[in-house]
């Protein structure tokens, strides 16, 4: 299998690890997330990435823009919360920038990916060092773009991303949370990791385990 | 936890299924998705007026659908946002033509999912506007926060963007008076003791035996600080500091008072705590010309209040007269 | 104990204050005596309706007191019937010429007290009629107790009576209206914790964390038996079952069904509850043509619910939907 | 002093002895009334003969009538509950039958006590064997008539009423109750002691005392 496209059938085994991972550590979500937020987030994602597969096995999707458009409109109407919104427009957004292919090479994922951070940041308004998911995305998708320059393998764009994903993730706990609802505690939301951050460090480990070894 | 409940994950559906059956006079409601209209809904040629957010707040929002006050209500899960699909359904089920106001607490999760409703009504044609209601002092407004929270001021939003829609205002004149009522109300409650989400079964924090929290969020999250337990008057006199020096209110100033209960604390220590805020406000010179009493914005069974002070003119004023007709607040037909 | 009070011994009096600065459109309150009148007191011509009872049970009776209900409401100290001397003052104070009737709970404290209270005014001139109101189900009605003890179908009790005075009916027929809507009217409650009196600063019973008590009264007196918690609608079946047999009430009636929150419980517990004894009564083929849900008889901070079925025809139905105008209870005007 | 009649200041001695006897036993009467019924007992007998001793202090009556009218009136306007008119009408009924005297002899005594009896009947309807107050005057007004029957000394009589009062009083433990709060407890009741039948045998042990040996 070249690792120089990606395939419906592989994106939909990515979004099938997601809900693994985040339904393996839902209790370390919702853990994080009882520290300066409502302790939903593990359920809610587990939720949301539960009803996302399930709808992709009932009727595998054909195209990428299929498949990422009934994930992002199926997180939208699953979840609730801030998290549905912002991952529901995070995959929706990549679906229309995919448009009806079957397959993606590098720059064409690189380039979804960032039109779905685009939808991201044009619902929630984040910017860097707010605390959130924004803060594992942004310099994951750097990283990605950033290998995706110099190569044309998929894995090793998705081995830096995830990297960056773990070193984004880490430095959240350091910083005040601006947005959402950690940013009510203030000085002492402080001290904790932001769990939509951690959620998408798992978005990325799934990619790598998706695309397999360099 | 003990509660009056069959399967947690059912509170929601079956409520609102007794909602609907109690109040058959009043309202509808969909079972799928959830939510709850003005029995004669859509009213033609009037603007709609649809509020929401998570369960665990009754009588908000439900209660406050019916003639002058909500077109619908969308209730969500306990504690968290409702999500696009209903709200987008209640839009269009109150749309009488006029287009649609959507009265949103200022929570991220609810303002997304009210936005995204918002996008897909207006891709279906109706006009939509939204305001956010960020009464709540306890959290500093500010650029680096998500803003204030919405607590118990929103009753008084959606009762006077009621009367406006009543009396035939256009959705943009609706939305004003009610941005109005926003920029005016500020509140800010306390926590004696925490409430507990069916579905969790714990308490969303504790206190100690003699502790209470100063500025809880109507959710339980944590509020400015946490004290020893204080006699009433006190207790007011920090909620009322606050609030009167954010607009702040000055003397000359007419109000209207609300003491909201967060659902499980008695009757008697609500008017306890209302004689000793009508107290400071006449001490300051501040006129209380309406009032309100009870359990509107409650937390579930959390015990514990919030005081709300809403600075009145003559229209708005008028506009809080005009009748009213739904299960948790009526007059004047 | 964590309560919104200031000293325990004025709890009463605060809140009474309270309540007359909240409602001041609606009542006047006497101080000392403590009583609660209408503000418009007494009306020419009309019959005066009087209740009381220990404070604690909150909107009821102060809340109901206005046009359509109450004249007056004497409130004693928590859980403690009034003496007679605020009783005759409220009485003397209602009294427009046609004569006062005082609507009793079956409590010794409180119908020695209001008999006593009863003589006083009668030898002071004043026609006093009085009714007793033995609701709850729980406690067997037999010549060797005190009797069935009066619990929410108080409130039915006042607002159809007040019904009757207000469209001008004579002392005798006021009274008999009352009789009829007790002899018609049955209730039952539970407890899932207890409810705290101010003064004691001690639980009134306890309860363990798995424990409820089948038939509590609404002073915390025990009940027909503890049990462990269930799910809500088995809890329903076990109070509707004593309540329907007892009159007994028959398919083909008409009911008036009111789920009665205890302080503490959320709303949504209270719907969950109103959903399942809806369809407890449809699948009897009792049809439910009038409701009530809410918090009108409580018992301080106790979370648990009472429910009561009134059998209704159209004489009382007319005068359940007649205007009334207090504080707790408004429609029509 | 002669034991055959009972001045009014001795009558006020005997309010205020019974005044220290129930503020002495506040916990014990508070007790019993928690076991079977609402826990104010001993607080709402203290409160109420505490206002009465206050009020005769600062006016003291000059006749029998006045003392217990006066008394009476007190009871019932600042206790409540079941027991404040009970004891009340008692109290007022007495005042009403001795009449305007300063004295009572042991006949006129007797006959005032009855008729404070007649009174607590006319409103509570109690019967023998209903676990009430009445379980303790009855017995004790019938020793203290028979007494009467053949001396004329009071304290005598009170000995004897004071005896009767104590059987009366243990004996309601057994009963079920029947009239007031603990009559919801049916069953559950019996085993307790009755607490406005505790109260008023020390109404008796509070004549003894102000009459002194026989
Ligand atoms: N404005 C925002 N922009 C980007 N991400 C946000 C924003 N607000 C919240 N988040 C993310 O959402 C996460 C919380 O999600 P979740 O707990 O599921 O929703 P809720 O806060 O409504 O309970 C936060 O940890 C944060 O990463
Ligand atoms: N109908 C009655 N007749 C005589 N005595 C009664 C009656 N009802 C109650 N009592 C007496 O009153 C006592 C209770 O008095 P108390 O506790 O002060 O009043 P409450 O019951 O209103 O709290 C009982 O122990 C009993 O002796
Ligand atoms: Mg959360
Ligand atoms: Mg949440
Ligand atoms: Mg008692
Ligand atoms: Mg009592």
């Amino acid at each position: 299998m070249s690792n120089d496209t990606i395939t419906v059938d592989q994106l939909t085994d990515w979004l099938t690890r997601f809900r693994d991972l985040v339904t393996e550590q839902v209790s370390y979500l919702t853990e994080l997330d009882s520290a300066i937020g409502d302790a939903d987030h593990g359920s809610n994602m587990t939720r949301g990435m539960g009803a996302v597969v399930e709808k992709i096995h009932a009727s595998p999707a054909g195209t990428v823009d299929e498949l990422f458009k009934g994930a992002g409109m199926t997180l939208v109407t699953s979840v609730g919360g801030a998290s549905g919104p912002l991952y529901g427009t995070f995959f929706l957004r990549i679906g229309t920038t995919a448009g009806p292919r079957t397959s993606l090479d590098a720059p064409g994922l690189a380039a979804a990916l960032r039109a779905g951070l685009g939808g991201v940041v044009a619902r929630g308004k984040a910017e860097a060092g707010d605390k959130t998911m924004f803060d594992v995305l942004s310099p994951a998708l750097a990283a990605f773009d950033a290998a995706v320059d110099v190569s044309s393998d998929l894995s090793t764009a998705a081995h830096a991303a995830y990297f960056a994903a773990q070193t984004g993730r880490d430095a959240t706990r350091a910083l005040l949370a601006r947005k959402g609802r950690a940013s009510y505690l203030g000085e002492r939301s402080i001290g904790h990791i932001d769990p939509g951050a951690a959620s998408t460090a798992l978005l990325f480990q799934a990619l790598v385990e998706t695309l397999g070894e360099e | 936890m003990k509660k009056l409940v069959n399967d947690p994950k059912n509170v929601v559906n079956e409520a609102v299924a007794g909602f609907g059956a109690a109040h058959a006079d009043l309202v509808r409601v969909s079972a799928d998705p959830i939510f709850i209209v003005r029995k004669d809904a859509p009213v033609a040629g009037k603007v709609g007026i649809v509020s929401g957010g998570g369960s665990g707040h009754e009588p908000m929002h439900g209660g406050f659908v019916g003639p002058g006050m909500l077109d619908a209500a969308v209730p969500g899960p306990v504690f968290t946002s409702p999500t696009p699909d209903p709200i987008l359904a209640a839009t269009k089920a109150v749309d009488g033509g006029a287009g649609v106001l959507h009265i949103v607490k200022n929570y991220t999760g609810d303002v997304l999912n009210f936005e995204t409703a918002a996008d897909l009504a207006a891709a279906d044609g109706v006009e939509v506007r939204s305001v956010l209601v960020n009464d709540d002092v306890a959290v500093k407004d500010s650029l680096y926060t998500a803003g204030r929270r919405g607590v118990a001021g929103t009753v008084l939003v959606e009762k006077i963007a009621g009367a406006a829609a009543d009396r035939g205002d256009d959705l943009e004149s609706v939305a004003l008076v009610a941005e109005r009522v926003i920029g005016q109300v500020r509140s800010m409650g306390v926590a004696l003791t925490p409430c507990v989400v069916p579905h969790a079964g714990q308490p969303s924090f504790t206190l100690a035996e003699d502790e209470i929290e100063i500025g809880i969020g109507i959710h339980g999250e944590p509020g400015r600080e946490r004290i020893k337990l204080e006699p009433a008057d006190a207790i007011v006199d920090r909620l009322l500091g606050p609030i009167l020096d954010d607009i702040p209110f000055v003397a000359g100033d007419k109000v209207l008072l609300l003491v909201n209960g967060m659902g499980g604390t008695p009757q008697v220590e609500l008017y306890i705590v209302f004689r000793r805020a009508a107290e400071v406000l006449a001490e300051r010179g501040i006129e209380v010309t309406r009032t309100l009493v009870g359990n509107f914005t409650t937390s579930l069974e959390m015990q514990g209040m919030s005081i709300t002070v809403l600075k009145l003119d003559d229209e708005l004023t008028t506009l809080w007269d005009a009748p009213v007709q739904t299960a948790a607040l009526r007059w004047g037909r």
